[in-house]
């Protein structure tokens, strides 16, 4: 009896084992294979779910609008990373192989270090738009990685140098604080930051939030003792909340906070309210435009929408789908040049990435206008805009207080030629010279 | 009627005390082994390799180094993960610090940091016992993850804290190819596996054990607590720590302190659990069994969603995932506090009779 | 002065929800010999409980007045709690009698992962708000003796407030009531307990719905500062170190060393943290409770072990 | 019964005192064993006899007091020590390894006589090979002594009580002690394992020349195997001689004899 059970196991097992070692299916012919690598779970869902679904729902518009790109219908496919990076690697072998090629987007620092060893190797884009290593805009030596749209670099310097302009133009002697969730992704801004403590002679300092950042009360005394003149917030989740919550509790003024992209959603704010009326944060996109209504019109209206649709325009949600529309245009401009109409591999895909040119003609033809700036990427430059504005928490909705700024390369040109150099070194990878680009 | 071990004789002790005193069994490990060794680098997939093999060698060497420790020697560990890291973070040191060190060099030693931390945090366990021993050692898990994204000279000064290697080749041949990464992985874990296998059989196996059993009984025969808790937490930590090295510079290749969090330690709790406390074999059924089901899973699960009628997203795959594991975990300290293993050789006294029950 | 006041009060405020939560440690241990793992989980669930309920009833019934939207929430997460209990006393821990401390330890940890992911899949992984009216603005204090004043958070004096209310009540109904003796029977000893006839699974149930209340109250204290979402299940993890300075077995240990502890890591974060680059705090209060184990392996007033053979 | 030839003392307890918090388990005990006897210490549940042998074990330390083994003197002993020296012990309650086999735990009352170090084990090739052999022979021979061959391989939890109590003893003796302390051996035993479990007592004694410290509950096998007997009431010494004498003794009658009938 038992043994027939054992039997029965094993027997299942071998069936399971089998199932497992089949081969993943092979795209089929004029299906252009999307991995989607969100955060569905875990202590960062709250944020990592609008996003998901900003992404996947532009990948459905696209199906249900233009019936594909240039025909080439899109296929996706979804495996839950929970923001851990060894799952986000186990997510990336396995949908890897289901196309010859694909644009990972894995919307976590972490993993995205894990996988720019590894998509080099397996030919596959990896476009970390608003995250991800800031040196990695310097296309001759990550020839796979895209940052688009800025990178903490940027963000940072973004942010700086709106204060200054509020300051009057001087920082000097003013004191910045800056409150970061303790890991790579907090750590990024702070170099930059240094460098521009060293120009404009302010002094900055830092606060670490071990993560996930519910316990802040000691960090939020420090700085109502020391008082700085801003408050620089670069949190994740439940980080960025509760941070707002204990400035409300410790009375420091939300006016002079600001929040990286990632700081200043709707999750972030929402449950606090009016208290965080003032508090300001990034954003790299507007929330109007035809594409917003085309989403609501063919996917939401089909009863097709992922999430629910008030979400639709929110910060998050956008940011997904502005990722979205960096990889179905990667693609349609590999199309351009390899055959439109045609399924593109990853060394084409990686051609179209690096040689976008999204200008003001083309936005308007995806009725991106409004929302999104022109773009264009090259192989010295990954990154192809690098501009932000600011807006501000009003108790209700997110309302833009600033005009475009455009981070200023002067200062992170170099800081990303050195910190290439010694990635470079580091993984012995030799540089690309703008020769071979065209490669 | 194929598996039987009469008629088979031992002639002498040492025949008796050999791993696999049964013929049949010789014969099986030694085709498993060819398959593992040579067959599967034929045919498996890459993803095969990299999603799967990989990280269940990996997890497994891991889990062996934990069996040690809680399962030998009865000193429960949460801070696995901690071990973990510090292998990898001193592997990479010494690779990115010594110029030209081979990679198994680094490995090993990494292991030998871990071992210096292990025994560190081993310390207490002369003093606190059970529980409060299991508790004391998340302070290893929570120190050295602070640790390794604070110090900067730990991970050569990179501005982020999260650290990557180069490529990487054992003697002179290049680990280029999944084939190549799992036969390495693979070999260790042999490797290791035998040399556990032979110091949990010889008379250091049984002071652990008796340590674990009976404590004070242990004393008065003469065993040393000290020594006999230290060297599994040394070994244990040793293990762990290669195991650490191989899961960064192997199968990540990349990689930031969160890597090696709590949730690491639990997963391997959980395989020995699974797998069978103080077992070697344990070990193996359990890394594998963990390192599957949430693939099966994520494949099977929409399957079925679809099949009902259900759209089952991604999200209640991995919760229903943590479900199933909790479930299972309480399951088998229930029902089968050995875990696989257990089951395993309960398997093998039915197949003994079998055709002809009792 | 007045910072290190502000510090010290702010410590103290934390600690009494750190007490709250250890004592639902305590109380399942003294009770039925188990580290229960899973109480950080336990306090996610409820806490999505409360918050959804709280929103799902007015819907349900058709009514919209927030207080007692929160009162009816709170009794069906309760129930909740309450039914919890008792599954997990009749599907583990009867099944578990007389086995090793680590075993069972083992169990929760099976059980904590269970509650996230079936808490998560009925009440939801999104953010949830749950207010309960707590005032959110800080108050001053002493503005003429220091400049600037002490702050105080008032929703943590609140909380503080809460927590210790709880504390005291369940301190009584663990030393004055006859369900409290019986508890601390089967503490001391299981069979002899069961031999003048205290029924051990109910006292189990009654332990476990206890914690279960702690749960629910702790997390929505912490619900209603941090929003309700997963998040919730770590801070559980906070009161570890409280348990075993405090003593496994001691309730005055418990809220004792949750004011140690939270006392010790706030002020080390300020005053030490700057030194060593901060965010200290995760590891500090495990090391401090470490290094007085070795001093004391009993914790502060556990009972002392003797060898018997 | 017929006494051996007493031989000179072996082991002497001088004066011993322990106390639990304010319990006290013991207050100044002294006696004295000679080689090769058998000597037994019995007394009432709770007289301290357990605590007695914990002390001469270095189990629990003695707040007062000294134990001279083999001629030399000890305020506190470590566990290790004491085996080394040669003394061995049972439990009352068993405190076999239940996670071991029978062989497993008698293997490992040899491991004072295991060298070999952790690397060799590992690879076992050779030396720790030949260790192991080597104990495996004495260790066999012990096993036919207890006539326990059968249950070589199972884990001794699966034992009845009256084997594993051989084991038990199995386990001590592997030691090769000069000293053997046999708690309560019999304790809990029809009156046939009594026999046996006597029997082994004395070919022990005689076979190995091994000193015997027992304690025990059973005056009748007391009074017919030992050559000399303590008796403890409430930690204090108040009877001490041969089985006669003490059988005379009026304290001991009215403390233990008296209660026992």
């Amino acid at each position: 009896m038992k043994l027939k059970s054992v039997l029965f196991a094993a027997a299942a097992g071998a069936t399971l084992l089998a199932t497992l070692a089949a081969p993943p299916a092979a795209a089929q012919a004029k299906e252009q294979f999307f991995p989607v690598l969100p955060y569905r779970t875990g202590a960062y869902a709250p944020n990592g779910v609008p996003w998901a679904n900003g992404y996947v729902d532009y990948l459905k518009l696209i199906n249900a609008r233009d019936g594909g790109i240039n025909g080439v219908k899109i296929t996706f496919e979804e495996c839950d990373t929970g923001y851990a990076t060894d799952r986000g690697v186990e997510c990336y072998e396995r949908l890897k192989g289901k196309a010859s090629g694909e644009i990972f987007q894995p919307l976590s620092t972490g993993i995205t270090f894990a996988l720019t060893s590894k998509a080099p190797s397996d030919k596959n884009v990896l476009i970390t738009s608003g995250y991800g290593l800031s040196e990695s805009s310097d296309g001759l030596v990550f020839k796979w990685n895209f940052p688009m749209l800025g990178t903490y670099w940027s963000g940072a310097d973004i942010i700086m140098q709106h204060i200054t302009k509020k300051e009057g133009g001087s920082l000097k002697g003013k004191k910045i604080a800056l409150v970061y969730h303790d890991s790579p992704y907090g750590k990024e801004p702070i170099p930059l930051l240094q460098q521009r403590a060293k120009l404009q002679g302010y002094d900055l300092t830092l606060l670490p939030v071990a993560a996930p950042g519910v316990e802040q009360k000691a960090t939020w005394l420090q700085i109502r003792q020391l008082r700085p003149d801003y408050v620089l917030l670069w949190g994740w989740g439940v980080m960025n909340s509760a941070a707002i919550k204990e400035a409300v509790a410790t009375g420091y003024p939300r006016e002079r906070m600001y929040g990286v992209w990632w700081s200043a959603g709707e999750p972030d704010v929402k449950d606090v309210g009016d208290a965080a009326k003032g508090y300001n944060g990034l954003v790299a996109f507007g929330n109007q435009g035809r594409v917003i209504d085309d989403i609501k019109k063919y996917v939401h209206g089909k009863g097709q929408g992922t999430g629910p649709i008030e979400e639709v325009g929110q910060t998050l949600y956008m940011r997904g789908m502005t990722s979205a529309v960096l990889a179905v245009e990667s693609v349609r401009r590999a199309q351009e040049r390899y055959g439109k109409g045609k399924v593109m591999d990853g060394e084409q895909i990686r051609w179209g990435a690096e040689n976008l040119a999204l200008d003001d003609k083309k936005l308007a033809a995806l009725g991106l206008t409004g929302i999104m700036k022109p773009l264009s990427t090259s192989c010295t430059d990954h990154e192809g805009s690098r501009s932000a504005r600011i807006h501000t928490w009003d108790g209700k909705a997110w309302q833009v207080t600033s005009d475009w700024y455009a981070a200023d390369e002067a200062i992170i040109k170099p800081m990303v030629k050195t910190a290439a150099a010694k990635y470079a070194s580091e993984k012995n990878v030799t540089p690309r010279t703008p020769a071979d680009c065209q490669s | 009627m194929l598996y039987r071990e009469n008629g088979q004789f031992k002639t002498s002790y040492r025949a008796d005390q050999q791993i696999f005193p049964i013929l049949q069994d010789r014969l099986a490990i030694l085709a498993l082994a060819a398959i593992t060794l040579v067959g599967v680098p034929l045919f498996a997939s890459d993803y095969l390799f990299r999603a799967i093999l990989i990280p269940f060698a990996i997890l497994a060497l891991a889990a062996l180094g934990l069996n040690i420790l809680v399962g030998y020697c009865g000193q429960i560990s949460l801070g696995t993960g901690a071990f973990m890291a510090v292998g990898a973070y001193a592997a990479y040191n010494f690779v990115v610090r010594v110029p030209g060190m081979p990679l198994l060099a680094a490995l090993l030693l990494g292991g030998l940091c871990a071992t210096a931390i292990g025994v560190a945090f081993g310390i207490p366990s002369l003093r606190i016992r059970g529980l409060y021993l299991a508790v004391a050692t998340l302070a290893a898990q929570f120190f050295v993850e602070w640790a390794f994204l604070r110090i900067k000279w730990l991970t050569n000064d990179s501005t982020s804290g999260s650290v990557t290697v180069g490529a990487l080749s054992v003697f002179g041949i290049p680990l280029d190819t999944p084939a190549s990464r799992y036969l390495l992985c693979m070999a260790l874990l042999v490797l290791f596996a035998l040399l556990a296998k032979n110091l949990v059989r010889g008379h250091i196996g049984r002071e652990w054990m008796a340590i674990r059993d009976m404590d004070v009984a242990a004393a008065v025969i003469g065993i040393r607590p000290v020594y006999a808790k230290l060297t599994a937490f040394a070994i244990s930590s040793f293990i762990v720590g290669v195991a650490g090295a191989l899961w960064a510079f192997v199968h990540l290749g990349s990689w930031e302190p969160a890597a090696f969090g709590i949730e690491r330690s639990f997963q391997l709790l959980f395989m020995i659990i699974i797998g069978g406390l103080g077992s070697i074999m344990g070990s193996f059924l359990g890394a594998a069994f963990i390192t599957i089901v949430p693939i099966v899973l994520n494949r099977t699960l929409p399957l079925f969603g679809n099949a009902f009628g259900v759209h089952v997203d991604t999200a209640l795959v991995s919760h229903f995932e943590s479900m199933l594991f909790g479930a299972l975990i309480v399951f088998f300290l229930i029902v089968e506090p050995h875990g696989l293993a257990r089951l395993w050789s309960t398997a093998k006294e039915k197949l003994r009779l079998w055709p002809f029950p009792h | 002065m007045g910072f290190f006041l502000e510090t010290l009060i702010g410590g103290l405020m934390t600690g009494m929800l750190y007490s709250l939560v250890a004592l639902g440690f305590v109380l399942i241990f003294k009770a039925s010999g188990v580290f229960n793992f899973a109480q950080g989980s336990m306090v996610l669930f409820a806490a999505l409980a409360m918050a959804r309920f709280a929103d799902w009833l007015p819907r349900w019934l058709g009514f919209d007045n927030r207080l007692l939207a929160n009162l009816l929430a709170f009794v069906a997460a309760m129930a909740v709690m309450v039914v919890a209990a008792w599954l997990i006393e009749r599907l583990v821990l009867a099944k578990l009698v007389n086995q090793e401390g680590i075993t069972l330890l083992m169990a929760t940890l099976g059980i904590s992962y269970f509650f996230d992911g079936f808490g998560q899949t009925v009440f939801g992984n999104d953010i949830y708000k749950l207010d309960i009216g707590l005032p959110k603005d800080p108050v001053f204090l002493f503005e003429q003796a220091f400049q600037g004043g002490i702050l105080v958070n008032k929703e943590d004096l609140y909380a503080a407030l809460i927590a210790a209310l709880l504390v005291a009540a369940l301190s009584l109904f663990f030393q004055k009531t006859g369900t409290g003796r019986a508890l601390r029977a089967v503490a001391d000893d299981h069979q002899a307990a069961q031999s003048i006839g205290i029924p051990l699974g109910r006292i189990w149930v009654i332990v476990w719905t206890v914690a279960g209340c702690v749960a629910l109250v702790a997390g929505i204290i912490w619900g209603s500062k941090l929003g309700v979402q997963f998040s919730l299940s770590l801070v559980a993890l906070k009161a570890l170190p409280v348990v075993i300075l405090g003593g496994l077995t001691s309730v005055p240990g418990a809220i004792l060393g949750g004011l140690v502890i939270g006392v010790g890591e706030k002020l080390s974060e300020v005053y030490i943290g700057p030194h060593l680059g901060g965010g200290i705090e995760i590891w500090f209060a495990y090391v401090v409770a470490l290094a007085f184990l070795l001093v004391r392996p009993q914790g502060l007033f556990g009972e002392k072990i003797i060898d018997r053979v | 019964m017929a006494a051996r030839a007493a031989g000179d003392v072996i082991l002497e307890v001088r004066d011993i005192s322990l106390a639990f918090g304010g319990v006290k388990a013991l207050s100044g005990i002294s006696f004295d064993v000679r080689e090769h006897e058998i000597r037994s210490i019995i007394g009432p549940n709770g007289a301290g006899k357990s605590s007695m042998l914990n002390c001469i074990n270095g189990v629990y330390q003695p707040q007062q007091g000294a134990i001279s083994l083999r001629g030399r003197t000890f305020q506190h002993m470590k566990p290790r020590q004491v085996a080394e020296m040669g003394v061995a012990r049972t439990f009352q309650n068993l405190a076999l390894f239940k996670g071991m086999s029978v062989l497993d735990n008698i293997m490992t009352g040899r491991n004072l006589k295991m060298r070999t170090n952790l690397f060799q084990q590992a690879i076992r090739w050779g030396a720790a090979e030949r260790e192991e052999t080597s104990n495996r022979i004495v260790v066999e021979k012990l096993i036919d002594f207890l006539e326990i061959q059968a249950y070589r391989k199972v884990p001794v939890g699966r034992l009845p009580y009256g084997l594993q109590k051989r084991v038990d003893l199995g386990r001590a003796l592997a030691m090769e002690p000069q000293v053997l302390l046999l708690d309560e051996p019999m304790a809990g035993m029809n009156l046939e394992e009594k026999q046996d479990m006597s029997r082994f007592i004395l070919d022990v004694n005689d076979e190995f020349g091994t000193t015997i410290v027992l304690i025990e509950h059973d005056m009748a096998v007391v009074m017919d195997i030992c050559d000399r007997v303590v008796v403890l009431d409430y930690g204090r010494k108040i009877g001490d001689g041969t089985p006669d004498e003490v059988r005379a003794n009026p304290d001991v009658i009215s403390a233990y004899l008296g209660t026992a009938h």
